[in-house]
């Protein structure tokens, strides 16, 4: 074990797949000599050589366009988008391509070896395009799979796991933990399960579900809560899609109450999905309405980022709106 | 930031250039007549490659002009032609190693023949049968092979550019000597992905080669309004990538051209950028009518530069060729073609489980519950769903 | 009044904004002089010239960021996408600028005066490339409105207003409907009211909820459903964003129960965010799940299109379902 | 489809190029020590343009050293320098219209400072403050004018560029004679967006004028890992579009270069690609740091060939300036700089109300109601929200 913060943890994972696999490689803006703007990257070109990590022209289309390709060789392909924000020129390539290439060929061709990293999220006064959490835009695409780690260990692990993975890949880092967020991580190679919710604290009276830096946020919540004997269980859903109805339905059928809070805008948030299929699910068990604490339906704003962001006491509120319904 | 190795020439006087002086020549070996022009040489090309050409060429024009017909009588949805670009397409795949990676756009199906894909293969892809490799997803002509090496054809235009040069870097890193060739119309190269195609193929000294099948037109757009540029090759210069600009009906400027292009990208990694120019002699596809947006003398223009006549010509003069050989090769395509469509048409569809299989590697939980929901569904409507009602009996 | 098929009525709008406005410009792959491929803008160059009505080189996201410019500069622009399924290309021109200009710029510049037009929806024999619909992925984009008439009246009505409305439209047009439906359309111009659903049929028992193409399979599922005695309430929401909860909310108040019906794939589609937020405004009065019933959580497809379609059937037993809960 | 008004030059042996030897000449008047070179034609600059352009290079770079300094002592989360491109920026904007619409990318400050913005505009900007006409939703330097016909800079890369080209169409149409400048980095240039741009321009002959700031660097990526070929210049061939190569610190010769190109873009309609060559001087951004990617010997190199420096030589020479005048306007512009940032960083932050409004025209019902929970949240929990406590006391 070592103590890393979540960058470190990062870069460890990477570093253990290029060791391991010669035909692993890293590319994107900024990600050779420089390491990447975060440092994601550091020393990876300097380890393994410019032809396995290296800088590409500045165009996410083509980043991905030509990840596919790669992916589709055979070889493994981790592409660095530089700011989520900026994954939608790729947007096309991600959610026609890398998603149907092997449904549309009937499994003659596949990109199975793509993974997309690209950091995500509020909190660093980084205003419209500097803070999107657009997990949602792709959640709406069979044959993708979408992950969002909470911390340095998850990091490590879910990232390796979305190396191996023979799906491509979506890989959102919460950026504000980056430096933040630290915690002991095994040093050797490990991998923690895609497509599967944890439960990382167990209650009675209420569910409460996030991913990714939005973990902290409910944390903090339900020391309030729990000072005023709610008793909460939390989930980190971890893997957006495909998303693991069974742990949150059980943890509902026991507590009755849900609720989902991500930065994302509400309308048309993963929120929706989830309070969707559980209602559905869940509706004889239901003590509740299934309740969503999110971004609101604007823009990411500046001067007013507190205000906008579903903090802890947005959520702290909302559980006890639920409670006390 | 200024190149170090050449010192950049100064003016002190401002000149603005668009480049018109730079026009780039046509490469060309071969006349209408099957004559080759003075001056030039014919690329080596024995007997029995020429006839896998010529009879690929002849073999796709038999399929167009078949599928077509059985589109318009109601057999097949969708169906579109290469018709006048044979030469272009088959050409240049003849030009590379077996081993190498086509990415095509869509009117490449005579690459298709000339790697040996059967008129089995075709006709299961179009009739989207159980046997269609693709199993039934995807419109008519969206063909694929891995045995060939023929990347499964997707409909947004211009995305396997990028892909191939992807595709490209990681052949170059695995050593085997191995390039891919993309093909994609001038309508297609007017896309973003072509800009970041070319840009990263450059940098990163790609063994690709890049094909624009420049005909004139995309649907219903001449090329005067996708460009006010002379053509796609000019956009070469802009990435600093070898182009050359050759007779698309031509087959033998463009088996020389690709195979010279082949080289700079196998041996010393330069990608190249090759424009055949050729024409689109039919329709966009069996759902266009081109008689609202050009002429039929225009079309007549290019009817005479009809790229097997010109094979053929060739091919008759080295004796290589009879008229005989000419009617009994059509008339075998012509069978072979009828016969074998009538097989696929009976073949059934591809199996129910088949709709939720490959969105990933395995089938997720949901899309499990989804096809079981499904099949209870069918089971209890089989009159409805009359392709998948006896399938769905096995169900849960 | 005049009848009319869905395109001739498109058509019809195009013409009358036009003509009204000479800073009114429609343009797009194969629009001039060739009217498109499903022939909506015919005769339009012709009549206006080609500077107002012409083709444009083929590259979507060109489109889309020429379209913003000149909505900015403060012409009116009607922008074609071929098909929705080639409109991701232009999603980060969509999301990012047309859906931020207002708001980064503090209403200093916006686009309202951009509408883009895109055939969408499957029943064509399309498979993956040509049968999207592509709504829920622009519903989650604060700024934007999403707008899909269901018959050739409404199309003109939608389009008129969605042409005149002062914030960037997308407009979505259920192409199996192009020339199958028909209907009276007035001659004249008229608007109909974006951000309102239409009660399109009364009812008691159960309310259900669709839009575009899906309105018919609905139709053709009450029929059935009122055999058997069950009184449903038909709503189209015409536009998706922003939705009119309200509407909505009162029927399910009304009928107890709600349905929801699109082709899009199930996860991530829109229908998510409506029972997610009638589950919340209407806990207290449902007497069953919130119901969807759409596309299979996979690219669309072909030879088994039929199956994968959110058909009458499928409505109609859940509809019974709902009704037996 | 072959072009009709020229024949094509036709070649029988095959031929590729990748255009190196249509190198791009740069075009300059002005040497380092203020004299022209040899055969250099001043361009016709009156006295008081001439001070007026001087002035704003001076004032964007004693605002850069303090909004740097200021982010450094933690009064400003972000800044980013124009330092070293000041002639390139300036000298085209000054050749312009005030009436032209400025497109910026976010390095073009000195456009605004040439156009009158305030000193006071700046800083309510940069502090997103309650007169930030941006509200204080994007991260300083995000500046915006319609006054001053600038467009609000947006941060996803090279997304302005077809939007010029928009703006500029529609400028055509409205026939008063004005055009649009877009300015944009070699790095950006690489997006997809930028080939959209230019080829839709040229098709439909459009008053716009493409600058492209080569400095060199793309953050920490260098110019020969963004393109293989001699900068950006040589991509106009492929769009048939007139493009020059201009000394970018040297302002008579980016003024002139404009004067020019405007010309063509108003009158003839016809586009134009600038590329200004030049150095980014400082750090990519406040958040980064050069040292890892580049030396200071290369930094120096180009530190000796300051544009500012550059023109104040050539104004002494011309007897317009001194160095008192040097020395008074920097004392001036410093104060101003520093008094004004005083203020604006006092100024309270925009209403809570704005934290909805400007998404649509008008605020939605469900909007308005996200922003009455938001104000009933703060009244209950003011402590936690002291920017905005006080404001939504008055909610409902
Ligand atoms: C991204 C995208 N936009 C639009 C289309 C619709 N479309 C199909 S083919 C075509 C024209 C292509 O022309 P070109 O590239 O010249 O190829 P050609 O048909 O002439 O061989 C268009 C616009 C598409 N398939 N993909
Ligand atoms: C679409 C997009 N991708 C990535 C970024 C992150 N980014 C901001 S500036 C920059 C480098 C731009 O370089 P260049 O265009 O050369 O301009 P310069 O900074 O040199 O003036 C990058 C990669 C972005 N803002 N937008
Ligand atoms: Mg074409
Ligand atoms: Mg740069």
């Amino acid at each position: 074990m070592a103590k890393m913060n979540m960058l470190q943890a990062i870069n460890d994972a990477l570093d253990i797949a290029m060791a391991e696999n010669e035909r692993v490689l890293c590319f994107g803006e900024d990600v050779g000599i420089f390491g990447g703007v975060f440092r994601a990257t550091s020393n990876l070109q300097q380890k393994y050589g410019k032809a396995r990590c290296f800088n590409t022209p500045l165009v996410e289309q083509g980043i991905i366009g030509f990840a596919n390709g790669l992916a589709a060789q055979g070889s493994v392909a981790v592409a660095e988008i530089q700011f989520a924000d900026y994954i939608f020129p790729a947007f096309d390539q991600i959610v026609n391509e890398s998603a149907k290439f092997r449904y549309r060929s009937g499994n003659l061709f596949n990109v199975g070896g793509l993974t997309i990293r690209a950091p995500y999220g509020g909190g660093i006064a980084g205003g419209l395009y500097h803070s999107q959490s657009p997990e949602a835009y792709f959640a709406h695409t069979p044959g993708l799979k979408v992950v969002v780690p909470r911390n340095p260990h998850q990091a490590k692990g879910l990232l390796l796991a979305s190396i191996h993975d023979p799906n491509p890949v979506l890989f959102f880092e919460p950026k504000r933990l980056y430096r933040a967020s630290t915690g002991e991580v095994p040093e050797e190679e490990y991998r923690l399960p895609l497509g599967q919710a944890e439960v990382v604290k167990e209650g009675t009276d209420i569910t409460l579900l996030a991913w990714g830096a939005q973990m902290e946020v409910l944390t903090q919540a339900v020391e309030l809560a729990e000072k005023e004997g709610i008793s909460c269980e939390v989930i980190d859903l971890r893997t957006i899609l495909p998303w693991d109805v069974e742990t949150v339905a059980d943890s509902v059928f026991k507590t009755g109450r849900l609720l989902i809070s991500h930065e994302a805008p509400l309308t048309g948030g993963f929120a929706g999905e989830i309070a969707a299929t559980i209602q559905e699910r869940c509706f004889l068990y239901l003590e509740s309405p299934i309740a969503r604490v999110t971004g609101l339906d604007t823009p990411f704003p500046l001067a007013l980022e507190k205000e906008y962001l579903p903090d802890h006491l947005k959520v702290f509120e909302a559980i006890r709106a639920s409670v006390e319904f | 930031m200024v190149s170090k190795t050449r010192k950049p020439k100064v003016v002190h006087k401002p000149a603005f250039t668009d480049g018109a002086e730079f026009s780039i020549a046509t490469f060309q070996l071969l006349k209408q007549d099957g004559t080759l022009y003075k001056g030039a040489k014919a690329p080596d090309l024995e007997k029995d490659q020429a006839l896998r050409i010529y009879r690929a060429m002849v073999y796709t024009r038999v399929l167009d002009e078949r599928m077509l017909a059985a589109q318009r009588q109601g057999r097949l949805s969708f169906y579109m032609q290469c018709t006048g670009e044979e030469a272009a397409v088959i050409g240049s795949t003849a030009a590379l190693d077996d081993a190498d990676m086509i990415m095509a756009q869509y009117r490449e199906q005579g690459a298709l023949v000339y790697r040996g894909f059967t008129t089995d293969e075709f006709m299961n892809q179009m009739f989207g049968n159980e046997e269609d490799y693709g199993k039934g997803r995807q419109m008519p002509i969206h063909y694929g092979s891995s045995e060939l090496n023929y990347m499964t054809i997707s409909s947004p235009l211009a995305t396997q550019i990028p892909q191939a040069t992807g595709y490209a870097y990681g052949q170059k890193l695995a050593g085997e000597g191995h390039c891919t060739i993309v093909y994609f119309g001038e309508g297609a190269a007017s896309e973003g992905d072509f800009h970041a195609a070319l840009n990263m193929a450059a940098v990163h000294r790609v063994p690709v080669i890049f094909l624009c099948r420049n005909n004139g037109y995309a649907i219903s757009t001449p090329a005067a309004e996708q460009f006010a540029a002379d053509g796609v090759a000019p956009r070469a210069y802009g990435y600093k990538m070898d182009v050359i600009r050759v007779d698309g009906n031509d087959i033998l400027a463009m088996f020389e051209a690709t195979r010279q292009a082949r080289r700079l990208a196998v041996e010393d990694n330069r990608p190249v950028l090759i424009e055949a120019m050729s024409y689109r002699l039919a329709a966009h596809s069996s759902s266009d009518d081109p008689s609202g947006y050009r002429s039929k003398d225009e079309e007549q223009i290019w009817r005479d530069k009809d790229p097997i006549l010109r094979m053929k010509a060739w091919l008759q003069a080295a004796d290589w060729w009879s008229d005989d050989d000419e009617k009994q090769l059509q008339e075998n395509y012509r069978r072979e073609v009828l016969e074998t469509m009538k097989r696929a048409q009976k073949r059934p569809p591809p199996p129910l489980d088949s709709l939720v299989s490959d969105v990933y590697q395995e089938v997720t939980p949901e899309l499990a519950r989804q096809l079981d929901n499904l099949k209870a569904h069918i089971r209890k409507y089989p009159d409805a769903y009359p392709k998948t009602a006896e399938q769905a009996k096995g169900g849960a």
